[in-house]
C-alpha cells in the first residue's frame, strides 16, 4: 500500500493521532457534519473536519492550529458523526501531542488573582486538565 | 430513605446555594443526603487520550473510597462531576487492563470494579420519586413563569452516558411543567456555554452566553434554570452582552420556590443576577420573604 | 540482636515487672523530696555540681568566672581569622545585622521592621537554615499570664523562685509584662495555638508554675510559632544568608560591634558585612556534649554567639548552670539524648527503675530529677543498660492512656508517638527508656531589658542571653524569652541604627583577644568558634588526608 | 523480630560504603566519613532539613523518608536532597480573609492536582497531604488547616508531585487564615490587656522587685497551687501535681559549697 504524506515522510502526526484517539481517522468521508453543529466554530481557524484532513496528510499546522485548543469536549460532534468517529477524542490527541512535546498551553502563574478569586474550582480543574501537560 | 452524597468541588466553594436547596428540596421529598467521607475532586473532564491513565484515577478513586465506606450508589449535583464520573465507570468496566493498572496504583483496601452506580439528582427525581409525587408538594404553582431549561453539555453527551435523550431531552422541561411553569424550548439548550474557556478566554464565553440568552429572551423566558455549576458560573457572570439578562438558577431553587420552602435555604440572593425582583413581580415570593 | 516490638529480650524481662508493678502505682504516688534531701542529692548527682568538670576563665571579660571546661575551651580557643583580612570589600551594607535565624532573630527581624526600618536594610544571617533551630523543636508550649486567676505578678514569682532567685529583676520584669501582648500579636499573625470554643486558649501547667499558662499548639509549639514568624519574614521581604555563619563580629574605630565576617559553608568564600547596629541570636551550646551528654539540641548549637560576643568584651553569667533534661531518649540508640517532652510526666507517666519500682515523685524540678535518674542508674545500679552501653530508667508511658483514655497518647503528644514509632517502638504499649539530656543554656551574655550588651552597637536576644531565668528556666519561658527580648532588641537595634555610623571596620579586638590568651599563658591550637560538631566516624576520620583540591 | 548483621553496606550517591548496623541514615553517612553541611537539622525529625531519596534492595520502589528518623538498612541506596525548591506567594496577613478562593488566588496549581497520592505516600510525617490539598481545592480552610497541622515543610511531597503543587505553603497559608480569621479570639488575654493599661500589674510586678530575697522565699514557698483543670482527679499520681511541688532555694546555699 502506499501512503501518501504532504511532507513526503512517514506519517507520525496520523499515527500518534490514531494511537491516543483509538479512531480511525481514514473513517472520515469530510461531510462536515461536526463542523456544522460544533457550537465553537466561530472561534476557530481550522474547522474539526479540516483538522482531520490535515492529520492524514501529516501537516503539522494541525498542532498550531487554535482549534484544537478551542474545543471544550462538548461531544456534539461524536453525537452526529455519520461515520461513529469521536471527533472530541481527535482533538484531544492533538492536545496531548502538542503538550508532550511543548511546556503548557496555559500559564497558570500568570493568570491574574482578580479571575482566580472569582473562579469557581471547577473552571480551573478542567482548564488544566485540557491546557497542561 | 438516604442516599450517599458526593457533593464535588464547586458546590462547597462557589455554589452553596444548590446544595442548601437540594437538601431542603429532597428533605421535603423525604430522601437524605450523607455526604461521603474523604472524598477528592472527581477531576472535572474525563480525559480522552487512550493512554492517559493518571487522568482516571481521581474519579476511581472517588469509587474506591465510597466502596471502603460501604456505599453502592452515589448522589450527584454537578453535572460535571457526574459526567466524569459516570464515564470513568464506563472504563472499568470495560478496559480490564487499564482498570487493573489504576487498581495497583491507587492501593486501595479492596479493588474498585465499577460496582457503584452513580445517580444525577434529576435521575432521581424523575425516576425514583416521580413527577407526580413532585407535584404533590406543590404549594405556589409557578403560573405565568416561563422557564428556559438549560442542559448543556455533560448532563446528556457522550450519548450512553447522558441521563436524557441527547439531542431532544425533556426532564429538565417535564419537571417544570410538573412546577406550573411554561417551558421555551431551543436547540441552543444542549449546547456549550463556552465552559473552562472562562478562566482564560472568557471572550469566547461571554459570545457563547450572549447568544443563548439572547435566544432565551426571543422565545419569551422569565428565567434559566440548570444544573451546572459551572454552567451557571458562565451565565450568571456573563451576560453582560445582553440587554436585559435573564436570572440563572438551578432547578431545585424553583422546586423550593414552589413548594413553598423557607428562602434562606434556597440562597435565592446569591446570584448575580438577581431573581428576586421577578420572583416578587409574579408573586411567587412574598416582599417580607425575600427581605431575609 | 534480636529485637521484640522494638525491644531486646532483656529489656523484655525488666517491662514485664514495670507491667507488675504498674497497678499499684495506678493507684499511688511517692511524696515529692524535702530541700534537704534535694540539697543532698544535687550536689552528690547533678553534673553542674562535679568541680573536676569545670575550671575558671582565663582571661577576658568574665574572668574568673567557674564554668563547664568544654566551654571555657571554646571561649579560649584561637579565632578563626585575624586582623589582617581584607574589610575593604564590603558585601552587605545594612542598618540591623541579626546573627542567628532561630525565633529571637526572625523576631528581632521583624520589630526592627516595625519601628520603621526598610525591610531590605535588615539582613538575617544564619548558619544552617532559616528556621533550624531549638525554637523549632520546643514542644511544650509557651508561658503567659493572660487568665482571670493569673497574674504577670504572679508569673513574676514563680520565674524568679524557678531561677533560685538568681535571675536579673529588671529582665524577668520585661518577660513577664510583656507575655500577654506577645501572645496578642501571635494570634494576629495567625499561630494555630489550642483553643477552646470560645476561642480562649488551652492553657497547661508546667513544672513550677503556679497557675496553668501554658500555651501549645499540640506538642509542636516551637515549630508552630517559627514557622509562622518565618512566613512573616517571607512576606516582608526580609533578606536572609543561609548556610553563612557569623565567624567573627567586626568592630569600628571606635569600639562599637559594626558587623561581622560571614563564612559561606559551601564555598569556604568569606563576606564582610558592615551594620549600624548587631543583634546576636545565636542560640544555645547543646552539641559541645558537655560530659559527653547527648542533648535534645539541633545540629548547629556549638555556642558561637557566646565566642563571638566574648572576643569584642561582652560580659558572660550564669553560664555555670547548664540545664539537662531529666527525660531524654536512652534507647533504641537512634533516639539517643532526643527530647521527651515533659508533658509526657505531666499526663501522668511516671519513671520506674529496672524492677518496675517508683523511686522518685515525677515532677521534682528539673534539676532534681536528672539527678535522681542519675543516681538510680550509676549509684543504685538499679538502671537498665542498653546493648550500646547507655543506661537509663522507664518512663512507664502506657500510664498516660490508661489515666485518660485510649488515644490520649496519639492525639496530644503526636511527635512523641510519631518518632518511637518510626523506631519500632510503641509508646502506647510499652514503657520508653530515658536519661537526662542537655538542654539549655540558663545563662549567656549580659545585656539589659531591651538586649543591649555592656558593648556599644551589640544586642543579644534567645537562648544566648543571659540573666532572665538565673541558673534554672522553667518550661514554656524560653519560647517566650526569645519573642519578648526579640521583640526588645530588634525595637533597641533599630533605633540606634538610626542614630549610629559605623566608621572604619577593623579586626584589632581579634589581636587583642590573642594577646590576653596569650598574656594568660594560653597555648593551643583549638580554633572557635566551632560552627558544626564532629560526628564523623573514627575509622573514616583516622584515615583522612586533609589535602586542598 | 530484627535480626541485622554488625555492619552493613550501603550506597552514598552511587558509592558502597560499610557502615555499622543500628545507625540512623544520618547517622551512617557521618559514619562513612562525611561531614554534612547541608540534609542536617534539628536531627530530631522537627526540622525537615534532611529528606532523603532511597531505593531497597529487591523493590522497585523509590522511598523518601528523613534521615534523622529513619534507619540505615542493608542494600540501602540512597541520596539526601538538599533542597527542593518550593515558590511561595507572598501576602498580607492582614487582606487574606477567608474566601472559597483565597488559596486558590495565592496557588491555582492546586486545581491540577489529579489525585494520585503521591504525596500522602512521600510524606514522612504521615500527613494526608492529598486530602489537604484537596480540601484547599473546595476552599474548606478549616480542614485544611487541621490536616495539615504536623506538617514540617520538608517538602518532599513537592518533590515527588505530578501537577507541581507546593504543598506546604499552601497548609501555611490555610493555618494562618484559619487561625486568625476563623477561630474566635481569646476574651481574656483581650481582658488581661486592658487591665494591664491601667498599671495595676505593673505596680503588682515592681512591688515584688522590691522585696529581698527572704521575703520573696516566703512568698514563693506560700503560693497556691491551682489544681489540674480536666485531669482525673481521682487518681493520685495526677493529684500530686496540684500540690507545691516547686523548687525553692536549694541552689543558693548549694552553690555556697560550690565556690
Amino acid at each position: 500500500m502506499i501512503k501518501i504524506t504532504a511532507s513526503g515522510r512517514p506519517n507520525e502526526l496520523l499515527r500518534k493521532a490514531a494511537a491516543l484517539s483509538g479512531q480511525d481517522l481514514f473513517a472520515c468521508y469530510q461531510c462536515g457534519t461536526c463542523s456544522a453543529g460544533c457550537p465553537m466554530v466561530a472561534e476557530m481557524d481550522l474547522l474539526p473536519d479540516q483538522l482531520i484532513r490535515h492529520v492524514l496528510f501529516g501537516m503539522s499546522d494541525a498542532l498550531e492550529s487554535t482549534a484544537i485548543w478551542v474545543c471544550a469536549s462538548c461531544y456534539l460532534c461524536d453525537e452526529r458523526c455519520p461515520r461513529g468517529i469521536d471527533v472530541s477524542k481527535i482533538m484531544e490527541a492533538l492536545r496531548q501531542i502538542w503538550l508532550r512535546q511543548n511546556e503548557d498551553y496555559v500559564h497558570v502563574a500568570q493568570l491574574p488573582k482578580e479571575t482566580l478569586a472569582e473562579l469557581p474550582p471547577i473552571a480551573l480543574v478542567a482548564n488544566f486538565r485540557k491546557n497542561t501537560g | 430513605m438516604h442516599i450517599d452524597y458526593y457533593p464535588g468541588c464547586t458546590i462547597k466553594a462557589s455554589a452553596g446555594q444548590y446544595e442548601t436547596s437540594v437538601r431542603a428540596v429532597l428533605a421535603t421529598l423525604g430522601i437524605q443526603m450523607k455526604e461521603m467521607e474523604q472524598w477528592n475532586c472527581c477531576g472535572v473532564v474525563h480525559s480522552l487520550a487512550s493512554d492517559n491513565l493518571i487522568r482516571h484515577i481521581a474519579p476511581i478513586r472517588v469509587f474506591a473510597r465510597l466502596q471502603e465506606q460501604g456505599g453502592s450508589e452515589m448522589l450527584t449535583l454537578c453535572d460535571m462531576c457526574y459526567n466524569t464520573l459516570s464515564q470513568a465507570n464506563h472504563l472499568v468496566r470495560q478496559n480490564a487492563r487499564q482498570r487493573e493498572s489504576i487498581n495497583d496504583f491507587i492501593e486501595a483496601e479492596e479493588d474498585y470494579d465499577g460496582e457503584i452506580h452513580v445517580l444525577h439528582l434529576l435521575q432521581i427525581l424523575r425516576d425514583r420519586v416521580g413527577y407526580q409525587t413532585i407535584k404533590k408538594h406543590v404549594r405556589r404553582a409557578l403560573q405565568g413563569l416561563t422557564v428556559f431549561p438549560y442542559y448543556g453539555c455533560k448532563l446528556l453527551r457522550p450519548g450512553g452516558m447522558g441521563i436524557d435523550d441527547p439531542e431532544a431531552p425533556r426532564v429538565l422541561r417535564d419537571l417544570m411543567h410538573t412546577l406550573g411553569a411554561a417551558v421555551a424550548d431551543d436547540p441552543l439548550q444542549t449546547q456549550c456555554c463556552g465552559s473552562y474557556h472562562i478562566v482564560n478566554h472568557d471572550e469566547i464565553v461571554s459570545r457563547r452566553v450572549g447568544k443563548i440568552a439572547a435566544r432565551a429572551l426571543e422565545r419569551g423566558a422569565d428565567v434559566i434554570v440548570l444544573s451546572c455549576p459551572l454552567c451557571h458560573f458562565n451565565l450568571d457572570t456573563r451576560q453582560a452582552l445582553v440587554d436585559s439578562p435573564l436570572p440563572v438558577l438551578y432547578f431545585t431553587q424553583l422546586m423550593g420556590v414552589a413548594f413553598g420552602l423557607d428562602l434562606d435555604v434556597l440562597g435565592l440572593n446569591q446570584h448575580h443576577i438577581d431573581p428576586l425582583m421577578l420572583l416578587q413581580q409574579r408573586g411567587f415570593v412574598q416582599e417580607e420573604e425575600a427581605l431575609v | 540482636m534480636k529485637l521484640i516490638r522494638g525491644y531486646p529480650e532483656y529489656m523484655r524481662k525488666s517491662i514485664k515487672q514495670v507491667e507488675r508493678t504498674r497497678p499499684n502505682r495506678l493507684e499511688q504516688s511517692i511524696p515529692p523530696m524535702s530541700l534537704d534531701e534535694r540539697k543532698a542529692l544535687l550536689t552528690k548527682f547533678h553534673p553542674d555540681f562535679r568541680e573536676d568538670q569545670k575550671r575558671a576563665l582565663a582571661c577576658g571579660p568574665s574572668k574568673g568566672m567557674r564554668i563547664h571546661r568544654e566551654l571555657a575551651d571554646l571561649l579560649e580557643a584561637q579565632p578563626l581569622v585575624t586582623s589582617t583580612l581584607d574589610l575593604n570589600q564590603i558585601d552587605f551594607d545594612v542598618d540591623v545585622l541579626i546573627i542567628g535565624g532561630g525565633g529571637a532573630g526572625t523576631v528581632a527581624a521583624l520589630w526592627a521592621m516595625k519601628e520603621g526600618i526598610d525591610p531590605k536594610r535588615i539582613l538575617i544571617v544564619t548558619k544552617l537554615r532559616h528556621g533550624d533551630s531549638n525554637s523549632t523543636m520546643a514542644q511544650g508550649g509557651i508561658q503567659a499570664a493572660d487568665r482571670p486567676n493569673d497574674s504577670p505578678a504572679t508569673h513574676y514569682l514563680d520565674v524568679i523562685g524557678g531561677g533560685h532567685f538568681t535571675n536579673r529583676a529588671d529582665l524577668v520584669k520585661a518577660l513577664v509584662m510583656d507575655a500577654p501582648s506577645i501572645i496578642a500579636w501571635h494570634e494576629s499573625l495567625g499561630m494555630m495555638y489550642d483553643k477552646d470554643a470560645d476561642g480562649n486558649f488551652v492553657e497547661n501547667p508546667g513544672g513550677g508554675t503556679s497557675r496553668n499558662r501554658m500555651h501549645s499548639a499540640k506538642d509542636y509549639t516551637g515549630l508552630e510559632i517559627m514557622r509562622v514568624l518565618r512566613d512573616e519574614a517571607r512576606n516582608a521581604g526580609i533578606p536572609v544568608v543561609e548556610f553563612a555563619p557569623a565567624i567573627e563580629l567586626l568592630m569600628d574605630d571606635r569600639g562599637r560591634v559594626a558587623g561581622a565576617v560571614l563564612l559561606n559553608l559551601e564555598t569556604k568564600k568569606y563576606r564582610i558585612v558592615k551594620a549600624q547596629a548587631t543583634i546576636l541570636t545565636t542560640g544555645g551550646l547543646g552539641r559541645l556534649h558537655m560530659q559527653q551528654f547527648p542533648t535534645t539540641n539541633h545540629y548547629g548549637a556549638t555556642g558561637d554567639g557566646l565566642v563571638l560576643a566574648y572576643r569584642v568584651g561582652a560580659e558572660l553569667i550564669d553560664l555555670d548552670a547548664i540545664q539537662y533534661h531529666p527525660t531524654g531518649a536512652a534507647f533504641p540508640a537512634q533516639m539517643a539524648g532526643l527530647l521527651i517532652t515533659e508533658k509526657v510526666r505531666g499526663m501522668g507517666a511516671q519513671p520506674v527503675n529496672k524492677d518496675g519500682e517508683l523511686f522518685v515523685f515525677p515532677l521534682e524540678p528539673r534539676d532534681v530529677e536528672s539527678s535522681a535518674f542519675i543516681r538510680e542508674c550509676y549509684e543504685r545500679e538499679l538502671g537498665i543498660e542498653t546493648p550500646q552501653g547507655m543506661r537509663g530508667v522507664w518512663l512507664d508511658s502506657p500510664m498516660v492512656d490508661m489515666l485518660h483514655g485510649p488515644g490520649t497518647i496519639e492525639a496530644s503528644l503526636p511527635a512523641m508517638f510519631r518518632m518511637y514509632q518510626r523506631f519500632g517502638v510503641d509508646m502506647t504499649r510499652d514503657p520508653i527508656l530515658v536519661f537526662p539530656t542537655l538542654h539549655y543554656q540558663n545563662g549567656g551574655v549580659v545585656a539589659d531589658e531591651r538586649g543591649a550588651t555592656n558593648v556599644p552597637g551589640l544586642y543579644v536576644a534567645g537562648e544566648v542571653m543571659g540573666g532572665i531565668h538565673g541558673k534554672n528556666r522553667l518550661m514554656g519561658n524560653s519560647l517566650l524569652d526569645f519573642n519578648v527580648f526579640g521583640r526588645r532588641a530588634g525595637i533597641a537595634a533599630a533605633n540606634y541604627a538610626r542614630q549610629a555610623i559605623a566608621g572604619k571596620l577593623s579586626l584589632a579586638h581579634v589581636e587583642e583577644y590573642k594577646r590576653q590568651l596569650r598574656d594568660a599563658g594560653i597555648d593551643n591550637d583549638h580554633a572557635a568558634p566551632q560552627i558544626l560538631p564532629e560526628y564523623r566516624g573514627q575509622e573514616a576520620l583516622e584515615r583522612m588526608l586533609d589535602i586542598p583540591i | 523480630m530484627i535480626d541485622q548483621p554488625r555492619e552493613i553496606n550501603i550506597q552514598l550517591m552511587g558509592k558502597d560504603y560499610k557502615v555499622s548496623s543500628g545507625l540512623t541514615i544520618i547517622a551512617a553517612i557521618e559514619y562513612a566519613g562525611y561531614k554534612l553541611v547541608r540534609g542536617a537539622g534539628c536531627r530530631a525529625g522537627f526540622c525537615g532539613a534532611c529528606p532523603t531519596l532511597y531505593r531497597r534492595a529487591g523493590s522497585h520502589k523509590l522511598y523518601t523518608a528523613l534521615a534523622c528518623q529513619t534507619l540505615a538498612e542493608d542494600g540501602m541506596c540512597l541520596v539526601q536532597v538538599p533542597f527542593v525548591p518550593v515558590v511561595r506567594r507572598p501576602y498580607d496577613i492582614e487582606e487574606v480573609a477567608p474566601s472559597a478562593n483565597i488559596i486558590l488566588q495565592y496557588y491555582p496549581e492546586v486545581a491540577a492536582c489529579v489525585s494520585c497520592n503521591t504525596c500522602t505516600r512521600a510524606c514522612p510525617q504521615g500527613i494526608s497531604v492529598m486530602d489537604y490539598i484537596q480540601t484547599a481545592l473546595r476552599g474548606d480552610i478549616e480542614q485544611t488547616a487541621l490536616l495539615s497541622f504536623d506538617c514540617i515543610s520538608c517538602g518532599i511531597c513537592s518533590s515527588r508531585c505530578p501537577a507541581d503543587i507546593k504543598h506546604y505553603p499552601v497548609g501555611q497559608l490555610a493555618r494562618r487564615i484559619y487561625s486568625k480569621y476563623l477561630l474566635p479570639r481569646s476574651s481574656q488575654l483581650a481582658d488581661r490587656l486592658d487591665e494591664m493599661e491601667t498599671e495595676q500589674c505593673e505596680v503588682e510586678v515592681e512591688t515584688m522587685m522590691h522585696l529581698s530575697t527572704e521575703e520573696l522565699r516566703a512568698r514563693y514557698e506560700q503560693r497556691s497551687f491551682e489544681t489540674v483543670a480536666g485531669r482525673d482527679q481521682k487518681h493520685s499520681a495526677i493529684q500530686k501535681w496540684g500540690t507545691a511541688v516547686d523548687p525553692v532555694d536549694y541552689r543558693d546555699e548549694v552553690e555556697e559549697v560550690a565556690y
